[in-house]
């Protein structure tokens, strides 16, 4: 088998949908059409009645998940970018996130988001707003990386009696590749030591680990070890495996591709300076896209998010103090 | 598509008419004196925040109220207090969440119109007008998916609240799904100060229903009978799988938009026409016209009400305050993926 | 409120009406070949992300272009190629755009359909189905507190994006505020891959018009004539001080949603019926009828535009690409405010 | 004169309409009834045809205000709550944002967001949403703290040529008096020292400068001199003033009133760990508000909240480091 993150989300959501008959699938285009990338590729047809194709009413469709939820159903959403979840946000975020506090009633819905910028995305296809969902209380913001972990985290997602983001990223839909799906896998809340090095630690997560990997690997030759965290999850964030990794090494660069105010970077930061302050030899630094919307034409966009080669100049900078 | 109900029809002799008309006028009288409490304790300083009322609107809530059955599913807005004692509520939940008791429903966590019971059919309102009913269409969408037939969701909105896109996007949902959603409009002249003038263009809100394919009723908001028989009708019709029913009854909202308002902005006009009529007075008149019930009766219900709700009162008050180190502060159910990290104290 | 339009009037005979459809149709041709050359760029890999096409929309999205004037308001959606350069984009704009040049209107920032010239009235789309109408609503509502008359906005929109809140706040918006809004609704059967009957269950989208108060259309999309009379009328009636106008055309998209779409889920009866007619052919046809021009001469327009074409990519491939170390990162025009602290790089 | 804070803001919108014709106020309730809390009493009357009453549609007002000032004008919008903003968010953050950057048109306009916390207000008329606004790009986000504030900074936001969301304090409205208002004050963008002090900076903004300086009191008699950092603006934010301070008193606390994860506490402490790591003496500190909604009963809204006692708690917990 040579599967994709896509493949996985798919293969994913069949599985829920075989295993548990609560759980059923709404969005635009997804059900004989099998998806805007064809993330529920047949589903339709082998789950008769379970995959549904929804008006173009972002608030809606996140309102009848919750809806649903309260009567026990476990209902994935699909927006067709995350994007456009911006006009579902108050559901989800003052809906579905308050649901469980206000009422002691869970609310087991799974929102997948298509995020994050691909080449000629432009700035209303390319977003990455993992940061406005985790602000808020009540809900849990995943980010997986890989292949495997898109599956795992997505079945675990379904199967968590909370309102998650499922923050799948565009650019890795057809760009990784697994032999096969995995039977085990950390559980969420758990960050992922993508790969070990005792000079400095990475902390970073979705497409970014594969760019912070690429930069590991041209710093190698340098005589460089860089230990890179994949977070996995953003809300909530694993600090004992970040503290854990900076003890080891010291040093501390966080990398994003969202915007660079707030957010997941300065999250970690501020943990490890108030908490893990003895453990820094070096002020921690961050990489994060550029304060602007997301640039259509290639030369910019490329500008515009952290890339290898960013990364390594940072970790570089970073190495010398 | 549109039916226009608006003369109180002779009332038909039978037991079941009279009852219903009966239940749902005592649970107008209930409605009428919680809130007064509720009123009389706002001035009294022993509320927290606002205390919104449902002054002239109970005849159309607690038709609706009435009309269901504890196995359909409830969504009232602001000035259903009417609708949600007839759906089940207790006083004492009401009370409860006005006076923040941890016992209540809501324990202290959300407050005044802001409560139900999600797991009885009963949603707990969120402010943002208009997004409760996807949610109740999502309970109705549920159930098809569980096979359980029979079912009715009511969802209640105010005129103003027919201009928020999540009012539209339900409702044309529904209608696409063709789920039994009653949805009653409570057009009562005013959005807070806001005359409808500024809300909608149409002459009569009703019309929106054949954009959306939908059936729709037109209702005299103050008249009691004619409310339970076009509620019940469309409860009924949704219930027999005809889709979606809009209901627009017309009225006057008798106090302001909250307690804290004196509602000087309402046109004397408004309130000397038929719309002004208080609900409660004309199904009172109504009812002792039928000699359905006499004077000595109401006064009896009347005074075993008003017990009733000080007894409330009086129990909540003696119950503690939440106890903000007693209390988990955890915002998801999964306790081992909430943040061990905590930054605040 | 509702008129009706699908069967051609016998045209009449006057050099204007001869004129705007020749006008109209060489927007529609020229579109119909800048939309190929597209296309055939997009296979060629040359164009970044995605390529939206108009085909079978050209006659309507033709009228609306011709019936604005230069200091109307206009804001079109993705299958508005002619309506855009009968408005009066050059097709250097729609190349530089879809190219990424830095020469363009969106200078690289932006892309494909999303492309526009504010200070001109002619409003550059976000992708949020729905969202631009207001904003259309927005330039007129500033008109007319500048106490500027006799503008129109005009908005488009597909079958899909009626679902969406902001359509409906808008639209209601524009009826309170008797606002000269003509919203157009492209109902091409689809949005991407979804047919209609998910997307709202009223017979026809005009339909809706009566819950707004405000008027309405219906029409042949395919037909160029009655295109361009319907639309001609609603503008003209929202220049007068008449309010929002709404007029749907039917139609069907003879191509995928995107250039990636193969469109296979569209139904063959739709496309062999008469919603399934090529507008471009049927006006070309209607025009050699009525003997208003000959092939000859359309054969001549289609060569110039061809070259019109080719030379704007010509003339843009050669044009420099964005350089991001040129390129002034700011978000906001208030330079000062903007944030000296940098974390990227 | 006892000038009120929403004095101050009723008192700027009318200098803004009177000064400049290309202001107008769209809102609910905003015309006659002269708003829900009052900021545009009697503005209608004053000003004919220029305050004017919206729908219930935070989406298309916020769209009509971004049309508007693409034509020129500079529509201040009043959302009734900031909580309710959140069905305009779309507008805000894609249409609004968006523009300037996209088209090189500016887009003036000022949204007003009544927000924070009071007793009873619960969930929903009660959150702090800055974070929400200042992580996306092309937005300036405004806190004013005092009365001289709300009406100098509500001036400038409606001159500046962008896309302004001025974040007015519920609790402050009517709790803060000043004599009369400014003639002139600190640019946007500045940061203002609220309270001096060597032994400790406190980072706050909003309501908490009121809770900091309560604090500072607190614990002067215990020998601590508190030096506040009142930031007024959150985006953008004076990172030298802030620097500046850490570097006096090597101890860094941050207040906020808003949830804990992300948002202006977290990117404050990254800023200052990045580039003012060896300013520090002590490991920079937070104080949030609690990860949950807002809650109703006041026994629980001020534990969920920074109170002064809670930041005199932390400050001292630092000082002892
Ligand atoms: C989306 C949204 N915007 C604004 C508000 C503030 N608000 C609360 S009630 C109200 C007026 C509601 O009017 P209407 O729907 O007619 O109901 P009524 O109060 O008349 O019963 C407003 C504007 C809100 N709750 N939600
Ligand atoms: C709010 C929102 N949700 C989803 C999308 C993704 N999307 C882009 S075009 C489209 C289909 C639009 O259909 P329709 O309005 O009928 O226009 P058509 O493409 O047929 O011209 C969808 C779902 C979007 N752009 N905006
Ligand atoms: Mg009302
Ligand atoms: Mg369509």
């Amino acid at each position: 088998m040579n599967l994709t993150y896509i493949d996985a989300i798919r293969e994913a959501q069949a599985h829920a949908l075989r295993d548990d008959p609560r759980v059923f699938i709404y969005g635009q285009d997804i059900g004989a059409f099998g998806g805007a990338f064809k993330a529920t590729k047949n589903l339709a047809k082998e789950f008769p009645g379970r995959v549904l194709d929804s008006p173009i009413s972002e608030d809606a469709m996140v309102g009848l998940a919750v809806g649903a939820a309260i009567e026990g159903m476990r209902p994935i959403i699909e927006m067709q970018f995350a994007d456009f979840s911006t006009v579902g946000f108050n559901q989800i975020v003052n809906q579905a996130a308050t649901l469980f506090w206000r009422t002691n009633v869970p609310c087991p819905i799974t929102v997948r988001l298509p995020f994050g910028g691909t080449s000629g995305g432009g700035p209303f296809h390319s977003q990455c707003i993992e940061t406005i969902y985790a602000h808020y209380p009540g809900l849990i913001v995943l980010t997986p990386a890989t292949v495997e972990d898109a599956y795992s985290m997505l079945l675990e997602a379904v199967a968590l009696d909370d309102p998650v983001i499922f923050c799948e990223h565009k650019f890795l839909y057809r760009h990784l590749k697994a032999e096969k799906l995995p039977s085990e896998a950390l559980p969420i809340g758990k960050a992922r030591i993508a790969r070990e090095g005792r000079d400095l630690t990475i902390v970073t997560y979705s497409a970014m680990v594969h760019e912070a990997l690429e930069a590991a690997t041209e710093l190698a030759p340098e005589g460089w070890e860089i230990e890179i965290v994949d977070l996995r999850s953003v809300k909530p964030l694993d600090t004992d495996t970040v503290m854990a990794s900076v003890a080891r090494t010291g040093k501390l660069l966080c990398v994003g591709e969202a915007w660079p105010w707030g957010g997941v970077t300065a999250e970690i930061i501020a943990r490890v300076a108030s908490e893990g302050y003895g453990l820094l030899d070096a002020p921690p630094q961050r990489l994060n896209a550029k304060d602007t919307p997301v640039p259509y034409h290639p030369n910019l966009w490329t500008a515009h998010r952290p890339t290898a080669r960013a990364v390594a100049a940072a970790a570089r900078k970073l190495l010398r103090t | 598509m549109l039916q226009t109900v608006s003369d109180p029809k002779p009332a038909t002799d039978s037991t079941s008419t009279r009852e219903l008309q009966l239940s749902a006028f005592r649970f107008m009288l209930l409605a009428r004196l919680l809130d007064d409490k509720f009123a009389a304790l706002y001035r009294a300083g022993k509320i927290h925040g606002g205390v919104f009322l449902a002054r002239g609107q109970e005849a159309l809530s607690a038709s609706i109220g009435v009309s269901l059955k504890k196995t359909d599913v409830f969504a009232p807005l602001i000035r259903d207090t009417a609708g949600r004692l007839a759906f089940g509520e207790p006083v004492l939940d009401a009370v409860r969440t006005y006076l923040g008791s941890p016992l209540g429903p809501m324990r202290g966590r959300d407050g005044n119109v802001h409560r139900g019971r999600p797991q009885e059919g009963y949603l707990p309102m969120i402010s943002h007008l208009g997004a409760m009913i996807s949610v109740v269409n999502g309970v109705l969408f549920a159930r098809r998916l569980k096979k359980i037939s029979g079912t009715v969701g009511a969802a209640c909105i105010g005129d103003g609240a027919t201009s928020t896109g999540a009012f539209h996007e339900a409702l044309n949902q529904a209608a696409v799904e063709k789920l039994p959603l009653v949805l009653i409009v409570a057009d009562n002249q005013y959005a807070y100060s806001t005359p409808t003038s500024f809300q909608f263009a149409c002459e009569n809100l009703a019309d929106k229903a054949i954009g959306y394919g939908v059936e729709s009723y037109s209702v005299d908001g103050t008249d009691l009978s004619v409310c339970l028989k076009v509620v019940g009708d469309a409860v009924a019709k949704a219930r027999a799988g005809d889709g979606p029913q809009l209901i627009v009854a017309k009225l006057l909202r008798l106090c302001g938009h909250g307690e804290h308002d004196d509602a000087s902005y309402v046109d004397p006009q408004l309130k000397s026409s038929p719309l002004g009529r208080d609900c409660l007075k004309v199904a009172e008149e109504f009812l002792l016209r039928q000699n359905w019930t006499d004077a000595a009766t109401i006064a009896e219900w009347r005074g075993k009400f008003a017990r009733e709700i000080e007894e409330a009162v009086g129990q909540v008050q003696r119950e503690p305050a939440p106890d903000p180190f007693a209390e988990n502060w955890l915002a998801i159910s999964s306790e081992h993926l909430s943040e061990t990290h905590t930054n605040h104290e």
